[in-house]
């Protein structure tokens, strides 16, 4: 055990580093010149000579690369060439938002994906579980932004229940950060959600047909309790591989809807930094969002091990 | 070394199913479109009218005019173009690499799989849209990196189902067989692997081309997806959510393009999932 | 709608939603309107100011009086002015701040060059010495380059910003919201609000969204009209149009081919449906223009356009220049005024027989990079939002690339010329650059302004680079 | 664990009236008529296919969804008709007065949830004990007395980590922990070691003598059901079609279909034409008298000398070839095959297997050596070296001359021509997606196609097919007829040796027969010389001359197989002997009379 943990964290070091690498490459061959930016109109050639050195864009790339790593691993991101600040505190702050922004989506996709595959799967072949399975299909196919659009109208801009965007400031009451994260909460989350629940319903599905499912039935248990005392928690096990990629999608999908929501989020900083090509911000952002991909893999396969023994023992 | 088994239901013969049937119906619909729109739109969808902006559906177009006074439906029919073409590309992209990917993994196994399903999982942790976004960036916003892009994305996805695939094809004596009769890895490879995996890999298509669907859409609204004036169902809806209130039916008619064309390769791609998988066979 | 909305700003605070937001407070090294729009007047203060009307009036100076060579200006300042750290301001502040100009790295330093020295003759007095007579020099006083800072307070420009003006800056987050707070010791008095926040949106509909549902108190700076037809008849809710200095122009790069020719550059002036742009791009409003001239300037003239639209004719000058069924490159700002003001541009060029490539650009970074700093391109689109800045046409280095020596000649008359021939000289230069079709003047952006009908004291214009805030007041 | 209350003495266990068993359209069972008293043991018979186990399932309300039973089922404790009766009933009845033992023991516990939990669950359910404590105790119980090694152990151990026996075992500790009325097991034992098949059976009988349950069971292997049971009932295509006490129905069947089935099962009778009798070839009369006929042909040039594994020392060469007449097709020497797990990661060690421990053997031309051994022994491993897909770790392999040990390119392809194989499961050989015409035809890598074409549909008609199978997919084949393809494709290269890897396992007992006839015909029409490997004695019996049985990656003895069977030398070679049911004996046991 303590053998593969070992394994698994060095191979998630190597993915990382891989990663990275992978991410400043892309990233500078980005055109547009951050120095530029930085100066504004009609700057002077050796200006910009001048702030190109000063921001350490005259040194070749390797070497730029291995300083970057080197903050990245005092958890310095370096400072942003255009805004003048630290890149690091910003994206702190930014993360925290989308982190809240896609736990609360998740937990919304969740409440809706597993009563819904449930039903779905359990009444397969009757009507309810051909509606269920048939509303989930729709909601798949609505693009997130549109739902995003749709709400604000109605319960933003009509009923005026809910802000139409914008984020809940520091010393604000609890209150206020619900009233800001129903909505793109919503957005977010009953879109993953019905996708979600299609692979609950396979998942369930797949359990139901399974040998010891009948064994649990010739023991006497009822088919519902069957399904709760031995269906679930096995079914449960490829539902959070795919919860752990849903994860990932959302962290994706978040960008949209903070536009949509203007939340200040690491999405949104994301499409500002790319457009004022502020490269190092922009390296920090997308390294973050790929580490979180690979952070929610591994913690979905360490929960899976300790869910499923058979793993354990490979392992 | 089981006892006597029943033979395995004969999926060739079965018929389709009504996942496939409607899902197919709504796909065709829209590939109809495509194609009429080639020779022929209500319309011409790319001059610009300023006297007839924003009207309403009826009065000489069918479905009303967008804010530069271009007939709504042809744009539709023009944007269906626009749609399939970036889920095609995409699909195309991914497969090509993908599947190569993932059969050579689970073909030669040991070493070389591990290495390969390494680079696969970096792969994975770049989600699609992200490296829309940052290709976007760097090679210019338009639809060609946005496929070009989702392509890339969705590979890796590909690469695991066709290796996963694999692996189960491999395990099969009927290649045991074939390589004791002398057969190469190419000829298993084809022969054998690719027919065996076709259906997990054409149902992997049809999610990941009504994602690229999808996903065109998220792109067009960010600004990084198809080029004006080229018509795309995404570029409408970025274009008309600020008439949301004053002209609706700018916004209804291109979410609904692409809810039904979403809907319906999903409907397409379960149902051949539940046609090709045994399992489903009882009942049906 | 269902009944008033509630505002979910906090009592005494005004919350007011604007577009794009600044990348941080120090308008001496980043480039971007939205730091001095937010900054000025409001935190920042000058000698003097550009008032809704359009006039230059005292600010910091009371009074004021040129030389008779017009080579310098004495200004005397205003009594018991003091910086929002408490520091007093006085004359050594003002030298100060002009000699510091040459630490600037953005632009609008360069609108205040013919600056040479400053001499500080009492506390309260103090010489501006320029090298040559200027008569934009008031004008671009009243803008950022004429901000007063304080010795003490110029080392961490982009995060603290410390002026003498009516707010101070309370907090900052990048593209979420600024909050200003009222300087209670400001010269002239506590401002009417105790606080304000201004809200970014990167998007108009959201910005609108945010006023209906109640958490902004006023949208200032619209740029997308059509979202204010939900607005217009609705009592709950005030709408302004006013005017700006912003004029949206379809620039040729006049250094190459094919507009080196200036039958092309009429052909395109001639093709292009200046109206119909406006009718989609700004949704009808706006003004019509026929040079970079908008109306609110003194040499402002009314004459009937050079080049109005003709289709016939814009093609026979495209014929003459044997450019018929040429290639033409247009590059976009990705935001969608333009984009949207293009594809008219587009659209009417192909009708007389070009053929448009698109490329819209990420704005600012690559627009920028590739229009203005390498002026690697052919046709172009942006609003130029400068005060008086019909001048750059006489600048070689700039995007625009027209040479005109004779047209350098009155502008340079005009500029160093006796102050009462300024406005005619500059109406002049102005009819010559619109005739040689040096570029496209597609229309004049509107101002548009929606608040809450509870809210008063917003600018209707935007005349200077600043949004003046100062007077906005709840009730 | 106190005699069920519910059983009252008289009313029979359980009841089968006119039930029948619908698929939308299709009727599956036809009007079974079954009774079981309290502590009868049923046998219940019938080709795959013929509606056994939806018989079953129908007792037990266990029926798939989209099934539909009618008629009358009646379980001793449970009122009325159990297919009226509402779920809730059926779930106090299941478990706690019948229960059920299923086919497969690998998959029929939950994998997440420890052993003795769900022993425990079911006494729980059924509150047939006080508490949890108590529940957990008497599972620990249960286990000792199905015979688990280590009970505690194993009450915490899960799944994955017990063999298949031992799964087997828990399942029916499982079955019987509530001591219901009536037991039904569907095909308890055909997923296990011959041996291990021993000990089940004997537990079962024992359980259900003791516990007083009455036992419906299912088996396709006669002689099991001869042994396990005292009456019997055959089912053909969804009918009962004769039913009795079993030494009467097995002696004297008076069902045509019975007497094809008995004379199919029993591989030591034959036809007139020295052929083994299948469900078509109907004898007259089938007497179980009949003697045992000779095995198949001799071994060329003697027979082989009957050696065992020492305990100590180098391991014998079995089967060796002495006439210089016939020397040795196939020379192993010292055969080791010894696989490391495929190691995940570097970071992680496997520990080795050791498949193959020193074997040394010969196969001498035209001779049928069968091989028999347990799952795990190394029989594959074995044949996996003879047709150069797996490498020896260490020793010699030799096959017509060329060394397999490590063959270069043009041998393996030499080698391959020489050599062909047929699979055990004749669906997972034949690639779903190929033409019949394409599979056989796959081992010729060259020649003109014509030729090919017709050298196809010439071995498919010596192999019992006509030519419209050409165009047809593996799908559309029943077991038997796609295994005839396997071997049509193994013979198109005509090779002169001919692997069999447990070929006839996966087919009915009728089929069987006919498939063995096939091999039997084709060796000597071809003149192949057989490797066969089995785990059934049976089988290899009838094939082959010589026989070395298998254990643990060993040869533990070897010789002619009449020799072997006879007289077994080695331990390992008795049991085996010892545990396989033989209808004969069984039924020899029986009129022996037993309690019962
Ligand atoms: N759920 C089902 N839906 C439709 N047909 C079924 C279903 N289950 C079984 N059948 C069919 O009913 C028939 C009898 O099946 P059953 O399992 O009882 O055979 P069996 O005698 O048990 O065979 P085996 O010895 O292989 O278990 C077979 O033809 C089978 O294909
Ligand atoms: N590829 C492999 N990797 C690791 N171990 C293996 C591999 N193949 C076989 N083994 C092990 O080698 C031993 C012998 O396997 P083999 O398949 O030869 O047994 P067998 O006699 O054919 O059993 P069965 O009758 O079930 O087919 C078993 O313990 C098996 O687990
Ligand atoms: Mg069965
Ligand atoms: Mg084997």
């Amino acid at each position: 055990m303590i053998v593969s943990m070992t394994r698994r964290l060095l191979v998630f070091a190597g993915t990382v580093l891989a990663a990275s690498a992978v991410i400043f490459g892309l990233l500078s061959v980005l055109p547009g010149d951050p120095a530029e930016v930085a100066l504004g109109l009609g700057a002077s050639p050796d200006e910009l000579a001048a702030q190109r050195a000063e921001m350490g864009l005259d040194r070749p790339l390797a070497a730029q690369y291995l300083q970057w790593l080197g903050g990245l691993v005092q958890g310095d991101f370096g400072t942003s060439a255009v805004t003048g600040t630290p890149v690091g505190a910003e994206l702190g702050s930014r993360l925290a938002t989308t982190a809240v922004l896609i736990g609360s989506g998740m937990a919304v996709a969740v409440v809706v994906a597993v009563p819904l595959g449930v039903l779905a799967a359990t009444h397969q072949r009757r009507p309810l579980g051909a509606l269920l399975s048939g509303s989930s299909q729709v909601g798949i196919a609505i693009p997130g932004f549109l739902a995003g659009l749709l709400l604000i109208t109605v319960f933003a801009v009509q009923l005026r229940w809910f802000p139409a965007g914008g984020w809940y400031r520091t010393g604000d009451g609890f209150g206020t950060l619900l009233g800001h994260l129903v909505l793109p909460a919503l957005a977010l989350g009953s879109v993953q959600g019905a996708v979600l629940a299609r692979y609950v319903r396979s998942a369930v599905l797949d359990v139901m047909r399974e040998d010891w499912m009948r064994t649990a039935r010739a023991k006497g248990l009822s088919p519902a309790r069957a399904l709760r005392r031995h269906g679930l928690r096995n079914a449960a096990v490829p539902v959070l591989t795919v919860g752990g990629v849903q994860l990932g999608v959302m962290l994706i999908g978040a960008v949209v809807i903070e536009r949509v929501f203007v939340i200040n989020g690491l999405g949104s900083m994301l499409l500002e930094r790319v457009a004022t090509r502020d490269m190092i911000a922009v390296q920090g952002i997308v390294l973050v969002l790929v580490f979180a991909v690979l952070l929610i893999n591994l913690v979905v396969d360490l929960v899976q091990t300790s869910v499923d023994p058979r793993l354990r023992e490979a392992s | 070394m089981t006892g006597p088994q029943r033979t395995a239901p004969a999926t060739a013969a079965r018929r389709p199913n009504t996942g496939i049937l409607v899902g197919g119906g709504l796909v065709a619909l829209v590939v109809l479109a495509a194609l009429v729109s080639l020779v022929w739109t209500p319309h011409d969808p790319l001059p610009v009218v300023a006297a007839d902006r924003l009207l309403g559906p009826g009065d000489g177009y069918l479905l009303g005019t967008d804010p530069y006074g271009r007939d709504v439906l042809s744009l539709l029919m023009y944007g269906a173009r626009i749609s399939l073409l970036v889920g095609v590309v995409a699909v195309a992209v991914a497969v090509l690499i993908g599947v190569p990917v993932g059969v050579c993994a689970g073909m030669s196994g040991g070493r070389a799989d591990q290495f390969l399903m390494r680079v696969n999982d970096v792969a994975l942790a770049f989600p699609a849209l992200l490296l829309a976004i940052v290709l976007g960036a760097v090679f210019g916003a338009g639809v060609g990196t946005a496929m070009i892009a989702l392509g890339i994305g969705a590979a890796p996805s590909f690469a695991r189902v066709s290796r996963s695939g694999t692996l189960q094809v491999m395990s099969q004596e009927y290649v045991t067989a074939a390589r004791a009769a002398g057969r190469g890895r190419l000829f298993v490879a084809v022969r054998h692997v690719l027919p065996n995996i076709s259906g997990l890999v054409i149902v992997q298509s049809s999610v990941a081309f009504a994602i690229a669907v999808l996903s065109e859409a998220a792109l067009s609204y960010l600004g990084f997806g198809t080029v004006p004036p080229t018509p795309s169902w995404g570029r409408m809806l970025q274009e008309s959510q600020s008439y949301l209130a004053s002209a609706p039916h700018l916004v209804v008619w291109p979410g609904l393009a692409i809810a039904l064309t979403v809907l319906g390769l999903n409907l397409f791609g379960d149902g051949l999932r539940d046609h090709l998988d045994p399992r489903m066979e009882a009942g049906r | 709608a269902a009944g008033p909305p509630a505002s979910r700003s906090a009592d005494g605070e005004i919350t007011i939603a604007l577009g794009t937001s600044p990348t941080n407070l120090d308008f001496t090294r980043s480039a971007g309107v939205a730091i001095p729009q937010a900054l000025l007047y409001n935190v920042y203060e000058g000698l003097v100011k550009i008032d809704d009307d359009a006039r230059v009036v005292p600010l910091l100076a009371e009074s004021w009086t040129a030389a008779p060579d017009g080579l310098g200006y004495t200004f005397r300042l205003r009594e018991g002015v003091r910086f929002s750290d408490g520091t007093p301001m006085t004359a050594d502040d003002v030298a100060f701040s002009f000699d510091r100009l040459d630490e600037w790295t953005t632009a609008s330093a360069r609108s205040l060059s013919s600056i040479s020295g400053t001499r500080v003759l009492s506390p309260r007095e103090v010489v501006v010495e320029l090298s040559e007579p200027d008569n934009d020099l008031l004008r671009n006083l009243a803008g950022p380059a004429g901000a007063i800072f304080t010795p003490g307070a110029v080392d961490e420009l982009a995060t603290s910003a410390v002026g003498t003006g009516p707010y101070r800056v309370e907090g900052y987050a990048q593209s979420f919201e600024m909050r200003l707070v009222a300087n209670d010791d400001h010269w002239a008095g506590p401002p009417p609000a105790d606080r304000l926040t201004l809200a970014y949106y990167s998007d108009p509909t959201a910005q609108v969204n945010a006023l209906l549902s109640g958490s902004a108190d006023a949208v200032v700076g619209l740029t997308a009209p059509q979202l204010l037809e939900q607005l217009e008849g609705d009592p709950e809710f005030g709408v302004t149009e006013g005017t700006t200095n912003g004029e949206v122009v379809l620039a040729m790069n006049n250094a190459t081919a094919p507009f080196d020719d200036e039958r092309v550059r009429r052909a395109i002036r001639h093709a292009v449906d200046d109206d119909a742009v406006r009718e989609v791009a700004a949704d009808g409003r706006g003004t019509a223009i026929t040079s970079m001239v908008p109306p609110t300037d003194p040499w402002y003239d009314d004459r009937p356009d050079p080049h109005p639209h003709d289709p016939e004719r814009a093609a026979q000058l495209l014929a003459e220049a044997g450019l018929t069924g040429a290639e033409i490159g247009f590059t976009v700002p990705n935001l969608p005024q333009y984009v949207a003001a293009a594809q008219v541009v587009q659209s009417d060029l192909t009708r007389v027989g070009l053929t448009v490539d698109l490329r819209i650009r990420e704005f600012p970074a690559v627009w920028l990079d590739e229009v203005f700093s390498r002026k690697d391109y052919q046709l172009a689109i942006i609003n130029h939002a400068e005060p008086w800045d019909i001048g750059q046409f006489a600048n070689p280095d700039y995007y625009f690339g027209y040479q005109d020596p004779v047209a350098d000649d009155m502008l340079e008359q005009a500029r160093s010329g006796p102050a009462e021939e300024y406005p005619d000289r500059m109406r002049a230069y102005a009819e010559r650059i619109s005739d040689r079709a040096a570029a496209g003047f597609l229309y004049l952006t509107p101002w548009l302004t929606a608040h809450r009908s509870d809210v008063t004291g917003l600018p209707v214009n935007s005349t200077s680079e600043s949004i003046d805030l100062t007077r906005v007041a709840r009730g | 664990m106190s005699a069920p209350t519910a059983t009252t003495v008289t009313a029979p266990a359980l009841r089968l009236a006119n039930l029948d068993v619908h698929a939308g359209g299709r009727t599956l069972v036809h009007g079974v008529d079954l009774e079981l008293a309290p502590g009868e043991r049923l046998g219940l018979i019938g080709e795959s296919g013929s509606g056994k186990s939806l018989t079953a399932y129908a007792a037990l309300g266990l029926l798939d969804e989209s099934l539909r039973a009618t008629g009358t089922v009646e379980l001793a404790g449970v009122d009325g008709n159990l297919l009226d009766a509402g779920e809730a009933a059926l779930c106090r009845a299941r478990g706690r007065t019948a229960s059920m033992v299923f086919q497969e023991p690998m998959t029929a516990l939950n994998p997440l949830m420890r052993v003795g939990a769900q022993i425990a669950e079911v006494l729980l359910e059924h509150r047939t004990v006080p508490g949890r404590s108590a529940a957990a105790t008497a599972a620990v119980e249960l286990l000792e007395r199905v015979r688990m090694p280590d009970p505690e152990q194993a009450a915490r151990a899960y799944p994955h980590q017990l063999s298949g026996g031992q799964r087997q075992r828990v399942v029916l500790a499982i079955a019987m922990a509530n001591a219901p009325a009536l037991l039904v097991c569907d095909e308890p034992t055909t997923a296990l070691d011959v041996t291990v098949q021993g000990q089940v059976l004997e537990l079962i009988t024992e359980l259900a003598r003791e516990r007083g349950t009455a036992l419906l069971f299912i088996s396709h292997d006669l002689a099991v059901v001869a042994s396990v049971t005292d009456r019997v009932a055959v089912m053909q295509d969804g009918r009962v079609v004769e039913q009795g006490p079993v030494d009467e129905v097995f002696t004297a069947p008076s069902h045509p279909y019975t007497r094809a089935l008995l004379a199919a099962a029993d591989l030591s009778v034959f036809d007139e034409h020295g052929r083994l009798r299948t469900t078509t070839s109907t004898p007259v009369r089938y007497d179980p008298g009949t003697p045992v006929p000779p095995t198949g042909p001799s071994r060329p040039g003697g027979p082989a000398a009957h050696l065992v594994l020492p305990e100590d020392g180098p391991p014998p060469v079995f089967n060796e070839a002495g006439d210089p007449e016939h020397p040795a097709l196939i020379r192993a020497r010292d055969l080791t095959r010894t696989y490391r797990r495929a190691g995940a990661s570097v970071l992680r060690r496997s520990r080795p297997v050791d498949a193959l421990r020193g074997v040394g053997f010969d196969v001498v031309e035209g001779q049928a050596l069968g091989i028999v051994g347990e799952s795990g022994s190394g029989k594959s491993t074995l044949i996996r070296q003879l047709c150069g897909l797996d490498r020896p770790t260490s020793g010699s392999l030799q096959l017509a001359g060329d060394d397999l040990t490590d063959p270069g390119r043009d041998t393996l392809r030499r080698v391959r021509g020489a050599v062909s194989i047929v699979f055990q499961d004749p669906m997972g050989s034949l690639d779903p997606r190929m033409r019949v015409r394409d599979i056989v035809a796959e081992p010729v890598l060259r020649g003109d196609r014509a030729q090919i074409r017709d050298r196809v549909a010439r071995l498919l008609e010596s192999v019992g097919l006509d030519a419209a199978a050409l165009d047809r997919y593996p799908h559309q084949f029943s077991g038997g007829q796609r295994q005839r393809i396997a071997i049509a494709r193994a013979l198109i290269t005509r090779p002169r040796i001919l692997v069999a890897d447990e070929p006839v396992s996966a087919l009915d007992v009728s089929v069987r027969a006919q498939v063995l006839n096939l091999i039997t015909d084709l060796a000597q029409e071809y003149r192949l010389t057989v490797v066969l490997i089995s785990h059934d004695l049976a089988v290899v019996r009838h094939v082959c001359d010589t026989v070395a049985v298998m254990n643990q990656g060993r040869i533990v003895e070897a010789g002619p197989t009449a020799d072997v069977y006879t007289d077994p030398q080695h331990p390992f070679t008795r049991r085996l002997v010892a545990a396989t049911p033989r209808l004969r004996e069984a039924l020899a046991g029986r009129t022996k009379g037993d309690p019962a």
